[in-house]
């Protein structure tokens, strides 16, 4: 049911005959039918050919919102409000209409694309089952074979051959694609695409940005994009809805955001964002914690975390107040504090960029040289082809790179997790090459002096025992050289944590919580090197900055950091110096700031270049 | 008899003419291979194949292939065959295929359990055309029942040609009894038609159709629902539960089978008679014979059913010495009286005692004298092992304390008891003397039982054997058991039933008068 | 069937949070302790001797002086089945403890350290995975007649390989879980960080292998003991009960039916009670949304 | 070719499996008391001469290994040796007593399939409702009722109450021995359905969860086709490696539900000669559970192997 309206210029985004495409009112959606709300009083709309943005923080809402919009919510979950696709309504449709509708009228393309496709068919299977549910008739053979091929070429997969395999022979760029294809096989007039590029790399996140823009563009196709970048949202939609807390808090146009930010939340995410051009003197961002969506149903939802707040705020829920025609927010102090959001948002925008000194003859804490490290037994590929890098006194090392360089790996070679294939690691004149060859005694200086940070906050503390139970256990290892030892009270209150969170179980932390007694662990031996393997990646924009600062911190009191992230604004804010790893071996090094500033090799290049700026020049 | 709620010794109704084309007749296992002298049990072999002696019901020794026999020295034997004997397949029966089966029993490779009745077997020749002679090694006045328990025949020749698999069902052995097998598995039954050139009168019943369910409670329900006819398998303990199956008729033929608990004599704790005898006195024997066989047991003075001795003295002479066995009443009293004598005054003992697992009755004999001695202060624990293990440790003939085991006769006469059970020589491995019970004066009267060429002394000194035992409390018969058979109402038996009659049982099965 | 088994079962993907169990759980718990009560109290509560005769009366139906009747020894099926308890109970809780402390220790130090450990566990699992313990017990038990307790050796003993494997998945998937690695940064001595780190975040699927090995101990004893392979003759577990009164049927079916009841019963109630338990342990272990 | 490998390889364990079995049930049989002689007799009266007799004929008193090798030489070449109680041999025996079994265990899977993968499925799909609620129930009590109860109860009440089925035995003829095996293998697939009811609803429920089912049912597509090729497709993985188990299984169930209903077949045969210490079937019988447990388990794999692709991939490259 291709609609030849959709094929108009996509420029012309008024209503002609009055509807929308999709709209959104009122939107409730609860658990059961009583149950606690997950999704309050969402209002939303979206025209022909329009891509429309909902950014917010994880757990905000977004999946949930745009479910309904397909009438796939979960079982257990209750809709209600109104929810209108071209004028019919979603909500009170039967199961047989909705799915009629699904594919050719609205389709959907999820966040992961490691789970999205069968794994038991081919790819051909998933674009002809498709295909053929569309047009109701048998496609022949050489029929479906050529249309698999034209469909996959617009997804610019050129090699027909992938038609032939299975989806876990594919790359999640690839799968991504053919993921789309199939959600485009249909003809869609809505596609809702939910987070389609957080499980890429940056590089591969812009070339799917792009295709997805491309084929939007060619059929004049709404989007509706799911995000929680900020930037993303920014550089490929018309209009952005930011959630918080179940309902919309702000509606505006991307230059709208930047140049009059009406809500105290959008401006804490916008300045929460690390700037990637440029060092930032204070890291932090928004204070606090999401609240659950029940507790808030009468207030606004922010006031908690906001630094305009009056206790006004606190009685009854704000509504959408236009702020101009094509902008709105949730808050009822826009009038009053619009020029105050304005300049807090130049404010952190102008920060000063902190000179970091170019000192290359401080003492040597860590050498790695030639280091490589096979995982098979034949040595048939390496995922480390030969390290060499060397970390001083009072620096802390970046290593970045796209996903499978190789970082984790050579995080694993120096925490002794791992055994070196070939090469040498010296840490403070110790060899630890191999930490099976060290003595006991040695073993435990080593394990006083390199200690380690990891990505995910959820199972990096073990869920059986207390804070106090892992940190105390942590504080049993230190060395008797390492100076007194500190409570594990007073480890909690250096990473920023009450001490009333020692009797808590990991269960009842956050996860910006949880990667701060991570932190506080490994600072309980006082070690000279913490390694950081992706401490923030999991965490949203508004937690990230509270836990880098906490790093820090910590870089500055005398332990070297060595940071290992694919992100480049992070990597800015954290390190002076830098490597950057392709497949295994370091392409470029330098101080952060040259190499980020003035990228030498291709790979580097291309990595600074598919970082989001947020304007729509970046995905041309 | 005093619990008498039962009468042992079965009546069946008068029979009508007419034939009947199938019994279908239920076992409770396969009896192996289809060969006399190595089936593991003989069931369905009886009816193909003919001794040449047969019992009674009575147990009196009557004519079968040999229509007659005689003694003529302490080893000579001579048997006449009978005229115009068949096989199955038409050939006559000759000298040649008797003498051929007969010494079959001693052939090692054969090794035939029955060659226990043959020990003193030398030869036997054909003295006449029809006319055998058997000489034996020494005398041994009880070979005459050899020739109706191991003297079974059958074709020489086709047994010489299926030397190698002969008694599997493909190389059945050829025989001159009244049905031939039709089909045959070893596990599981068989069909049995009947023998056109059976030289007997022609039974009623067309066929037999043997099946094995070795479950009892399957059999009672295979029985109420007409799926088998008739089985000798009737378990006692549960006879009241087949008394009520509405179809049958549960009979119980006089049997020959005592249920008897031993002590041994010659060790520590037993050796001690007043125990014994304290043992002896709190065994609720009657109570047993009431509720474990639900009636159909008799309860026991000493171990040989009196009807054995029927066969040799008159009912009032049997009687007598019936009466005179030495008894152990079922009184606590004498009981802890003996105690107080024994060794054990005040009790004190535990008594650890196997018992056979697939004899399920035995497990509620045990639990009921296990209720009786505890008012001795003596605990008895029992376990059951099963058949093949049990049998080891019994057979052992070591640390043997106390047993209950059943004790069935070979051939009706008392020497089949007490030999095995009383005669020193049988206190060794794999034999029955479990008491281990013998002493100068039993070994004597035992040496007349063995070999006192006159028939009524040798009979009257088991009975003094039986008397010796009694008295020194070393077996204790509990119950005579009766020869059981659950047999459709249908049908009826023409004629007495006993266990010793049980051979050609189907031959005499008839449509039942009203 | 083996314990193992049982256990993906067990697995849902979003569970909703409750706060009291349910009815059929507590109801399964109240059962449960009856049991566990009677297995230790239960010749105490009976109301007659278990073992008491009356062998004039023999079999009688429910009612009067015997609640559910009497076999045909004239004994009292209700102290029986009270009796039973203990003889039906202590082989499959003997079964379910034993099975897990071993399976929890070669499934944590083979999946921990691996090695020529992990090898030998694999491969004396690969070949004992599929063996059928109940087959095994009959043929072991049947040729060595060594009764209850042999049976409950040899099903330990055809438990552990495959309960094993399911630990050591389960400390496969907690092995390389950073927390571990951290562990390991610290210089945790292996030992430690398998008894204090392992060990508790294995305990679920422990807490499932035990109450699941159980009810296989119970079901596995019982058909053993009704095959008169497992529990001693005469004794009123309740398998053997089972098989011992199937003649009584027609007479007092209460003397065949009730120990078949409770055996249900009691498996039903600790499946329930496991299922329940692992549920909400392991929902505990990963709630973060 | 690397299938081939993988197959040989698998049939390696197999035979690996049997030798040990074999030899372990042998070393079992040898030590353990009583002895086949004494079964021979029967509790009868014998002479040293006699037991000596008996005990050459079937070389019993040859040293263990000995016997043994013998026994591994012979079973090679499929000569499994004659029963020692009925001197039948015993491949005839299995040959005989396995097509009951065979017939039990075969009706025990069909009820299985044809009754849990559906009720798995509607389980699934009705998720906490009143449906799944019934059919948990259901699998609950299935699950914890011992085959032989449920045998006993099934005999009593459709064979002896109502009589509607035979109460015993294998029959004879097509038809007679269909309704002989109709208690049978419900008492079978009793527990056999509710453990793969449980399986299919756990895999159904998890298959469903995922992002590949939500992301078909955004295209459109039917409700069939979803169920078909991606919930049942992708369950299937459990499904069959439960039946598969089963199968294995099977041997153990029908012990218990052959002496229930007095069938003749390899259970109880197996019992049988378990009790009657007849070691050369014995040994055959362990000989063939081990083949069956191999032969299932590598069919398993390979219908696993058809299925999904990534196991493919990584046996067979
Ligand atoms: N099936 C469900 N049952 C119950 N609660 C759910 C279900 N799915 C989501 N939720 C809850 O609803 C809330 C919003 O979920 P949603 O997936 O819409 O968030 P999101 O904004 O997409 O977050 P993310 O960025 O993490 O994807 C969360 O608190 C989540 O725990
Ligand atoms: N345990 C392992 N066994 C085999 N190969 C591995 C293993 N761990 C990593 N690899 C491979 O080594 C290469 C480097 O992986 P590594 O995890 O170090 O990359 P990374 O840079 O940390 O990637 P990401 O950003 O995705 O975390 C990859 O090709 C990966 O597939
Ligand atoms: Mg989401
Ligand atoms: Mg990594």
């Amino acid at each position: 049911m291709t609609d030849p309206v959709a094929l108009q210029s996509p420029v012309d985004k008024e209503p002609a005959n009055g509807t929308p495409l999709l709209s959104m009112h009122d939107l409730r959606i609860t658990r059961g039918i009583k149950g606690p709300p997950l999704v309050t009083g969402l209002d939303l709309e979206l025209l022909r050919g329009e891509t429309v943005a909902l950014v917010g923080e994880s757990g905000a809402g977004k999946s949930l919102t745009a479910r309904a919009a397909i009438k796939l919510v979960p079982p257990g979950l209750h809709v209600s409000g109104e929810v209108r696709f071209q004028g019919a309504d979603l909500v009170s449709m039967d199961e047989e209409s909705a799915r009629s509708l699904r594919g050719g009228g609205v389709a959907m393309l999820l966040q992961d694309p490691f789970t999205i496709l069968n794994p038991l068919t081919r790819t051909r299977t998933h674009l002809i089952e498709t295909l053929r549910s569309a047009s109701g008739r048998n496609l022949s053979r050489s029929q479906a074979a050529d249309e698999v091929a034209r469909r996959l070429a617009e997804v610019g997969i050129d090699d027909p051959a992938v038609g032939d395999r299975y989806p876990f022979e594919l790359s999640g760029g690839m799968r991504q694609r053919v993921a789309l294809a199939c959600a485009l096989a249909k003809d869609p007039a809505l596609l809702i695409a939910d987070e389609p590029t957080t499980a890429l790399d940056a590089t591969t996140q812009r070339e799917v940005l792009r295709l997805l823009r491309s084929v939007q563009q060619a059929r004049g196709m709404g989007v509706l994009l799911i995000t929680h970048d900020l930037r993303v949202a920014f550089s490929i939609s018309d209009r952005v809805y930011v959630m918080y807390a179940g309902s919309v808090v702000e509606q505006a146009r991307p230059t709208e955001f930047t140049d009059s930010p009406a809500h105290p939340y959008t401006v804490g995410l916008l300045s929460a964002e690390p700037p990637t051009d440029r060092r930032r003197k204070q890291l932090d961002g928004i204070p606090g914690q999401v609240p659950a969506v029940e507790t808030v149903l009468d207030q606004c939802a922010f006031a908690a975390r906001c630094a305009w707040a009056t206790p006004d705020c606190e009685v009854g829920k704000p509504p959408l107040l236009p702020v101009t025609d094509t902008h709105a927010s949730a808050c009822r102090r826009q009038d009053h504090i619009a020029h105050e959001l304005r300049t807090a948002l130049k404010e952190t925008k102008a920060a000063d960029a902190e000179p970091v000194d170019d000192d290359q003859t401080a003492a040597e804490i860590l050498r790695v040289s030639g280091l490589r490290k096979s995982y098979q037994r034949d040595r048939s590929s390496w995922a480390l082809k030969g390290i060499d890098f060397t970390l001083r006194e009072g620096r802390s090392l970046g290593i970045v790179g796209e996903s499978g360089s190789g970082k984790t790996t050579l995080a694993r070679c120096l925490l002794g997790l791992e055994e070196p294939t070939d090469g040498m690691i010296e840490l403070l004149g110790t060899d630890i090459t191999s930490y099976r060859g060290l003595g006991r005694k040695q073993l435990r200086e080593i394990h006083g002096q390199i200690q380690c940070v990891f990505q995910d906050p959820y199972s990096s503390l073990n869920r059986s025992h207390t804070i106090g139970f892992i940190l105390r256990e942590a504080l049993s290892r230190r060395a008797a050289t390492a100076g007194p030892a500190p409570s594990a009270e007073e480890l909690l209150e250096r990473v920023g944590l009450g001490a009333h969170y020692a009797t808590r179980r990991p269960v009842a932390l956050s996860g910006g919580q949880r990667q701060r007694v991570a932190i506080a662990r490994a600072l309980a031996v006082a070690p000279k090197v913490l390694l950081c393997d992706e401490p923030v990646a999991a965490l949203d924009v508004s937690v990230q900055g509270q836990v880098l600062q906490v790093l820090r911190e910590v870089s500055e009191g005398g332990t070297q950091l060595l940071f290992i992230t694919h992100d480049l604004a992070v990597v800015r804010q954290m390190t002076d110096d830098i490597v950057v790893l392709e497949q295994g071996t370091i392409v470029e090094a330098g101080t952060t700031s040259s190499v980020l500033d003035q990228p030498q090799h291709a790979y580097t290049q291309r990595l600074v270049g598919a970082v989001p700026t947020g304007d729509t020049g970046w995905l041309s | 008899s005093k619990s008498g709620s039962k009468a042992l010794g079965a009546d069946f109704p008068a029979a009508k003419p007419g034939d009947i084309a199938t019994l279908k007749i239920g076992l409770a296992s396969g009896q192996g291979r289809y060969d006399v002298l190595l089936a593991t049990s003989s069931a369905i072999v009886v009816n193909s194949y003919d001794a040449l002696l047969a019992w009674n019901s009575k147990g009196e020794l009557v004519p079968s292939l040999a229509k007659s026999w005689k003694q003529t020295s302490p080893t000579t034997y001579v048997y006449e065959l009978r005229d115009g004997v068949k096989f199955w397949d038409g050939t006559p029966l000759t000298t040649d295929d008797v003498i051929y089966s007969m010494n079959r029993n001693v052939d090692p490779k054969v090794a035939s359990p029955y060659g226990v009745y043959y020990t003193a077997f030398d030869k036997v020749t054909a003295t006449g055309p029809n006319q055998l002679t058997v000489q034996l090694k020494r005398p041994d006045p009880y070979w005459r029942y050899a020739s109706a328990i191991a003297t079974t025949v059958i074709q020489k020749k086709f047994a010489l040609a299926h030397a190698k698999d002969l008694g599997t069902p493909a190389a059945i052995p050829i025989g001159t009894g009244p049905y031939l097998p039709k089909s045959y598995s070893p596990a599981t039954g068989g069909t049995l038609v009947q023998n056109p050139h059976y030289w007997g009168e022609k039974p009623a019943v067309q066929s037999l159709e043997f099946s094995v369910i070795p479950d009892p409670e399957s059999r009672r329900l295979a029985l109420q629902s007409g799926a088998i006819d008739a089985t000798l398998d009737v378990p006692l303990e549960q006879a009241k539960t087949w008394d009520q199956i509405p179809n049958t008729r549960v009979a119980y033929g006089s049997g020959g089978n005592t249920k008897i608990f031993s002590f041994d004599t010659k060790s520590a704790p037993f050796n001690d008679i007043h125990l014994r005898r304290a043992i002896a006195h709190a065994i609720d024997r009657e109570g047993i014979a009431k509720s474990v066989f639900n009636g159909t047991a008799k309860p026991a003075r000493g171990v040989i059913p009196p009807e054995i001795f029927e066969v040799f003295f008159g009912k009032d002479e049997t009687d007598k010495w019936y009466n005179s066995v030495p008894v152990y009443d079922y009184d606590l009293t004498k009981a802890k009286a003996e105690l107080a004598k024994s060794k054990y005054p005040n009790g004190g003992l535990t008594i650890d005692m196997p018992f056979q697992a697939s004899q399920t009755v035995d497990r509620d004999i045990l639990a009921t004298v296990q209720q009786n001695l505890k008012q001795l202060n003596i605990d008895l624990k029992y376990r059951s092992l099963p058949d093949t293990q049990y049998f080891a440790e019994l057979y052992r003939h070591q640390k043997l304390g106390m047993q209950l085991f059943y004790f069935g006769a070979t051939y009706p006469d008392p020497f089949t008891y007490t030999f095995y059970m009383m005669a020193k020589s049988q206190a060794v491995p794999n034999a029955f003397n479990f008491a281990n019970f013998y002493s100068g004066e039993s070994e004597k009267l035992m040496r007349i039982q063995e070999t006192d060429p006159d028939l009524q002394k040798r009979v009257r000194a088991g009975a003094e054997l039986v008397k010796l035992a009694a008295d020194d409390a070393a077996y204790i018969g509990i119950n005579f058991l009766p020869f059981p058979i659950a047999l459709n109402k249908k049908y009826t038996i023409d004629g007495e039933f006993s266990i010793w009659s049980f051979a050609n049982w189907p031959t005499r099965v008839r449509i039942a008068g009203s | 069937m083996s314990a193992a088994i049982g256990l993906e079962a067990g697995t849902t993907t979003v569970r909703r949070r409750r706060k009291l169990p349910p009815i059929s759980v507590l109801l399964a718990a109240v059962f449960a302790l009856i049991v566990v009560v009677l297995a230790i109290f239960g010749p105490l509560l009976a109301p007659h001797d278990p073992a008491a005769q009356s062998l004039q009366t023999g079999v009688v139906g429910p009612g009067g002086e015997h609640l559910l009747g009497t076999d045909h020894l004239g004994r009292d099926i209700l102290s029986r089945v009270m009796a039973g308890a203990r003889d039906a109970i202590v082989g499959p809780a003997l079964i379910a403890v034993v099975t897990t402390f071993f399976s929890l220790l070669f499934g944590i130090i083979s999946g921990y350290r691996g090695g020529i450990i992990e090898a030998i566990v694999m491969r004396v699992g690969d070949l004992m995975y599929s063996v059928p313990a109940i087959l095994v017990s009959i043929v072991v038990v049947g040729v060595l007649g060594g009764g209850y307790y042999l049976a409950v050796g040899v099903i330990i003993l055809l438990s552990v390989p495959a309960d094993t494997r399911v630990v050591r998945a389960a400390v496969l998937s907690e092995r390389h879980l950073p927390y571990i690695e951290a562990c390991k940064t610290l210089g945790l001595s292996r030992r430690r960080i398998m008894a204090v780190h392992i060990l508790p975040n294995v305990m679920p699927t422990a807490m499932a292998i035990l109450l699941l090995d159980f009810v296989y101990g119970l079901i596995a004893l019982s058909s053993l003991s009704y095959l008169g392979l497992g529990a001693e003759a005469g004794s009123p577990e309740w398998g053997r009960m089972l098989a011992d009164n199937r003649a009584l049927l027609a007479d007092n079916p209460n003397a065949a039916l009730v120990p078949a009841v409770l055996i249900m019963a009691t498996a039903a109630a600790v499946t329930l009670l496991g299922d329940w338990a692992y549920d909400r342990v392991s929902q505990e272990a990963i709630t973060h949304d | 070719m690397r299938l081939g490998w993988y197959v040989l390889r698998r049939l390696g364990v197999g035979a690996l499996l049997l030798v040990i079995a074999s030899f372990f049930v042998f070393s079992l049989l040898y030590i353990s008391p009583g002895r086949p002689e004494q079964i021979l007799l029967g509790g009868r009266p014998a002479t040293p001469e006699i037991m000596a007799a008996i005990r050459a004929k079937y070389s019993l008193d040859d040293p263990f290994l000995v016997q043994y090798g013998r026994w591994f030489l012979e079973a090679i070449r499929l000569d499994f040796g004659q029963s020692i109680v009925t001197d039948q041999p015993v491949t005839t025996v299995l040959a005989e007593r396995s097509l009951p079994t065979l017939a039990l265990s075969v009706a025990g899977l069909v009820l299985t399939m044809i009754i849990a993968v559906p009720a798995g499925m509607y389980a699934a799909a009705k998720r906490n409702k009143v449906g799944d609620r019934l059919v948990s129930m259901l699998t609950l009590l299935g699950m914890s009722a011992p085959t032989f109860a449920v045998g006993v109860l099934l005999l009593y009440v459709f064979g002896v109450a109502l009589a509607w089925f035979p109460v015993f035995g294998n029959g004879e003829g097509f038809g007679s021995q269909l309704q002989h095996l109709v208690l049978p293998a419900i008492a079978l697939a009793v527990t056999q359905i509710a453990y793969v009811t449980r399986q299919t609803r756990a895999a159904a429920l998890s298959v469903y969860g995922q992002d590949y089912v939500t992301f078909a049912r955004s295209r459109g597509l039917g409700r069939s086709l979803i169920w078909r090729r991606y919930a049942l497709l992708n369950s299937s993985l459990p499904i069959v490696t439960a039946s598969g188990l089963l199968l294995a299984y099977t041997l153990a169930g029908a012990v218990l539900v052959e002496v229930t209903f007095s069938r003749e077949g390899l259970g109880s045969l197996m019992l049988q000669a378990v009790q009657s210490k007849d070691i050369p079937v014995v040994q055959g019988l362990v000989a063939f559970a081990a083949v069956t447990v191999t032969l299932v388990n590598l069919g398993v794999d390979l219908i696993n192997l058809a299925i999904d692709p990534r196991l493919r991939k990584e046996v067979i490259g």
